[in-house]
């Protein structure tokens, strides 16, 4: 059964728990890269809302909302971010490999590994979990990697229990996926022998219908689906992105660029006036698509099921500071994990 | 003790494996085929053919493992990992240290590895210190039928991945099909050693990184793995025809690799000699090397290994491998500095 | 112009030297494994007929056809399969290795890796050689190597000029490609990005016409194509294939291997008595199928083709008696060459 | 004479190369963002972005080099080579010895190298000694700005295919992306030597296979690439300060490897010390010292490489990854010996 309020508060909570790590990003308190999942808490919440003991998930490089979902403590998965000890991996992972056995949850950094693990999770349930199932996350430039599509090809081979998930902002770092991929997504799942649906992830209630009866249908042995889901990620591909930057800041950001930008349009030896054109107006074209990306009340999915809410102001209320203080606590634990000098780390 | 063929030792010992752990699961492709008779016995859920997807099986395997299931992976060729390999190196090598030691991943690849049959060089490779390059991965080469059953047993207990390399030449079913097929026209250059062999009645795990001392010796240490071991043995036959005495040590396992073994032997002989099927550089010699430097120990040294792509041509192919005579050449120059 | 004798002495020449290479294979004098394209002349045939000078072709293991096809001399090849010094490649490569720079033409044992060759070579057209296209051919088994889906949707995203031919016989070595493979391969294709046909092989002249639209489409920079043809292979997968033996010999070749076969299935531990009847009833249905694999005159494209000659009995004797001559030809040059005791060489 | 960055250096000389030959595309994921600058100037068609599907563009640049072009990869990170293996091993490195030297395979592949700014052990490794063991590769660690642009050029022009690494620490543009994220709250422990320097008005290639002594000294050598080459500078700062005197020598190409360069300097120090952010088993370490031993120069050993998977912890991976410090304590043992 949809219960509208659990999962908005489980989309909340992914929302602020990324909130709070990109602020430690910022910070200076997590180093390297960071790969969140704001704006697409609808389909993470909407799928994993299904799982149970004994169901596994795979995820990618943007797994950290996942973990929560299934379960896993907003202050492991934080510490975790920050490289500590007491983290869930004791500080070897970070962000990008977060692993929980209990949970049957693993992540990779590896685009398109998802597939292959998912149809192990689902091997082995198939062995010795009988309706436990597997759900595989990846985007949709993941769709072009050998070693996914040989997954689902496998997965309909051996009829295995896996639900793809496709989350399809239509970007790839800073590539528009439409550009490099022929043919469309679910054609190509199809033709791989999984049949699948497109459907927009900012509505967690259609997603949450969907995944259950994909899943429905994997539990009883009816083999692996594949979801496409669409959502908007207003971050860019990761915290400090520089197309995002590029857009906010132009002059701090563009500046430096420009120079050596219309130096190479203008210096000679290279293409023709109308290739350089050409290559221009799409850079542009890919700054554009990046200043577009706002998420707005529209595209945000918590904001949408907030609205839908059937309780009263107070109640809401209450959700949220309670939503709030669990985030502000794991956030303290985190810090107060810290070792002396510790915030030093990475400066 | 029983006598059994390599072939027939590995699949009696996999199928001890198999009947006693129903986590056991084979997969691969055509393994209905070249795993005829496990596939009758134990179905097809658990001797599952693959469609050509490598990546996908491999990563199958790892997911499969971290949940569960001990699968063994048959790969046939080693040359096929370079199709799949991130499966290994940035999945299957790195659970245990990402997880921060808490989730491991108990799977095993087998493989055939070597040349020998003019084969090519794209289906000839060896590829053991390619994979053994990479922290996370275990890596044994049986050279008898005993070891291989033992080994076999113990790679499938053990809770990491480990790869089972097999020297075709000693592998009677592979090589009947990939080398004769059928014919009586061709012959290969079998060593008698390891192609047959008494086993023990029942089937225990050999402990792994444990080098065995094939022959003791008192002036120069051979040292290698698989093929090598039989074509040591018999150069060390032709030294001590002319007063020289070798020592021969099957490493058998070459991550973890016994570098006591080897070091303790060269303590006494001075002289190491690494025989090597895998390529030359970046690899196992240089490995024992570091090994030996390291150790302090004095000791002369030299290496014979593969130095180019295996040539199609098997009078060529026969030169490029470590064989007898280069042996037995290499060693006498190492007597004389 | 589709001209039927060119065709016809195009593919009985490969049949003939492939029965020659088959020959010197039995008797020792080719080491390793051999696989021949014997009973898809008419896919080779029908579209490298279509190919001149800069254009270029990727093969699999079974490119032998595709070479002599090219134009390579049938000595050359022949030699290299013995492994000789004055072999195409010098011995270097054998059947699985073969390589002409002068026709761009290449070959590998890595199932897939045609595909991003034949890529490259195409790519290198767009630039190089405008109107030259790449042709790539594979098995139906490749269909599911991860590089060869990726080759795909990169031709389509780039444009490039490539024809994909998939040869399908139904069989990867001993796996039936249907029980593991999901969708359907045209589907799949169309999912990549690229459009295609499913025809029949054995009718070079229906193989010809749809070479030459796909081909041309590409020339005029509309892309790459994907060509599914059918085809028998009355050898099996390689010359020595221990199912064909089975089934010739079954007294010699079937015996030693019941005694096992027998007590794995009555053997207790292991499966249910009804899994290893299912076990056995697939493993008949494979050796049965190898027995069903008989060429016959209606599956044979060379046979076909001579039946519809429309030349006299005499040109076309004629004919056939001068292939006969270069191949024989061919094969005691490469016997020349055999150094003093070479035929020793792999005993 | 003048100055650029790491980065700026490289797309200097990868601009003069595609001004000079039209043979040379550029391709691989983002590249229209990563080479903005390229894309602008020369066009779509010779910058090309590229789905995420490394096995078909990597086995594209060996057909197009087979056909005549000169294909210059962006991998971006060389831990991605995983995926795509066999393009390589099979397939690029294997073509002139299958063709009996008839056909070559002129490609660059270029990828971001090592760790140091937090990104995880799936995205941080070396693996030059796993992509040297293989024959028919070379492989480039530029160490400096000028070294960056002339083996950049040298690659470009070589008839093998050819890695071209860069240490991310060293490449502002990698690590702006990676490491900072445009924040001013992180630093990392960037080697001031190599970040940024004095390069030639006009490129010219550097040839492969020669290394460099960077410093002179009488008492030990220390021999590496990247990265380790700036720490080990440091550390022989150090040294000096206690008395010992030591030679730092830049390898600058892992494959072809300059054995004779080290074997020299050897000759006089007696002491190698091989520093390497490459995992340590069956890698240049143990190359090294294989070249040393078959020698026979009597010389002591040590060598600081990576041991495992690399910690995501930034304290831990500065432990990990070879520092100045190891460096140095292990110099100051090995002269104990
Ligand atoms: C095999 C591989 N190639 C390239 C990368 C670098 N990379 C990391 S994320 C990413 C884009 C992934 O796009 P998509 O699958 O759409 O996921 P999104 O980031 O949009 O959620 C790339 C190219 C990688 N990690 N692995
Ligand atoms: C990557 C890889 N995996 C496995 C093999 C072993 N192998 C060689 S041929 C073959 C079957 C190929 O089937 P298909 O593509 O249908 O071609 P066919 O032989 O039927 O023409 C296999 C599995 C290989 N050479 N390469
Ligand atoms: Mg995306
Ligand atoms: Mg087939």
């Amino acid at each position: 059964m949809f219960d509208s309020v659990s999962l908005y508060r489980k989309m909340l909570t992914c929302r602020r728990v990324e909130e709070a790590i990109a602020g430690l990003w910022q910070e200076g308190l997590i180093s390297g890269e960071m790969h969140l999942g704001i704006g697409e808490e609808g389909i993470n919440a909407g799928v994993l809302d299904h799982l149970g003991d004994g169901d596994a998930v795979a995820l990618d490089h943007r797994g950290t909302a996942g973990m929560l979902l299934r379960g896993v403590e907003a202050a492991a998965i934080i510490k975790e971010c920050m490289g500590l000890e007491d983290g869930l991996c004791g500080g070897m992972g970070g962000h990008m490999h977060l692993f929980s056995k209990d949970h049957l949850a693993a992540s990779s950094g590896i685009v398109g590994s998802a597939g292959p693990t998912a149809c192990g999770f689902a091997l082995a349930a198939q062995h010795l979990r009988p309706k436990k199932v597997a759900v595989a996350f990846f985007g949709e430039g993941a769709m072009n990697q050998g070693m996914l599509m040989e997954s689902l090809n496998l997965a309909a081979a051996w009829d295995l229990p896996v639900l793809f998930v496709c989350r399809d902002n239509g970007t790839a770092i800073t590539t528009s996926s439409p550009a490099v991929t022929g043919g469309s997504l679910e054609e190509r799942a199809r033709g791989l022998g999984v049949s699948g649906k497109n459907i927009s992830g900012v509505d967690v209630e259609v997603v949450w219908h969907e995944a259950a009866v994909m899943l429905d249908r994997a539990r009883s042995g009816k083999g692996p689906s594949f979801l496409r889901t669409t959502c908007l990620r207003p971050q860019g591909h990761f915290l400090g992105d520089p197309l995002i930057r590029m857009v906010h800041k132009p002059v701090a950001e563009m500046k430096p660029r420009t120079g050596p930008l219309v130096s190479a349009a203008m210096s000679s030896g290279g293409a023709s006036i109308a290739q350089r054109l050409a290559a221009i107006t799409k850079i542009m074209a890919m700054i554009g698509r990046t200043a577009r990306t706002q998420l707005g009340s529209a595209h945000d999915p918590v904001l949408q099921m907030r609205k839908k809410l059937k309780i009263t102001a107070d109640d809401l209320a209450g959700l949220e500071e309670e939503v709030e203080l669990t985030v502000k606590d794991a956030l303290e634990q985190a810090l107060q994990s810290l070792p002396a000098g510790g915030e030093e780390a990475t400066k | 003790m029983r006598e059994m063929t390599f072939s027939q030792a590995i699949e009696d010992a996999l199928t001890q494996a198999m009947k006693e752990d129903q986590r056991v699961v084979v997969f691969g492709e055509d393994v209905h085929a070249l795993r005829m008779n496990l596939y009758t016995r134990f179905g097809e859920k658990r001797v599952r053919p693959a469609p050509i997807s490598e990546s996908a099986f491999l990563g199958t395997a790892v997911g499969a493992a971290m949940a569960g299931l001990r699968p063994f992976v048959e790969l046939i060729l080693i040359d096929f990992l370079a199709v799949a390999a991130d499966a290994i190196i940035n999945q299957a090598a790195k659970v245990e240290a990402f997880s921060g030691g808490r989730w491991k991943v108990p799977m095993v690849v087998r493989a055939g590895c070597g040349g020998g049959y003019g084969d090519g060089g794209q289906h000839e490779q060896s590829l053991w210190g390619w994979i053994a390059h990479i922290p996370g991965l275990k890596v044994v080469v049986p050279s008898t039928p005993a070891d291989a059953g033992g080994l076999l047993l113990a790679a499938i207990a053990d809770e990491s991945p480990v790869f089972f390399l097999e020297p075709k030449l000693l592998t009677d079913d592979l090589l009947e099909v990939l080398g004769s097929g059928g014919r009586t026209t061709v012959t290969y250059d079998i060593p008698t050693g390891g192609r047959s062999g008494p086993v023990p009645e029942r089937w225990e795990p050999l402990a792994l990184g444990r080098a065995a001392v094939r022959r003791e010796g008192t002036d120069i240490t051979i040292a290698g793995a698989g093929i090598a071991i039989h074509r040591a043995t018999e150069a060390a036959d032709l030294l001590s025809g002319e007063g020289i005495s070798a020592s021969v040590i099957d490493l058998r396992s070459i991550a973890p690799l016994d570098r006591d073994a080897v070091l303790k032997d060269v303590e006494s002989t001075g002289r190491l000699l690494v025989v090597d099927d895998d390529y030359r550089d970046f690899g196992l010699t240089g490995e024992l090397a570091a090994a030996v430097l390291e150790s302090g120990l004095p000791a002369r040294f030299a290496r014979i290994a593969v130095e180019g792509t295996i040539p199609f041509d098997p009078k060529r192919e026969q030169k490029v491998l470590p064989n007898v005579e280069r042996i037995y050449e290499a060693a006498r120059r190492l007597m004389e500095r």
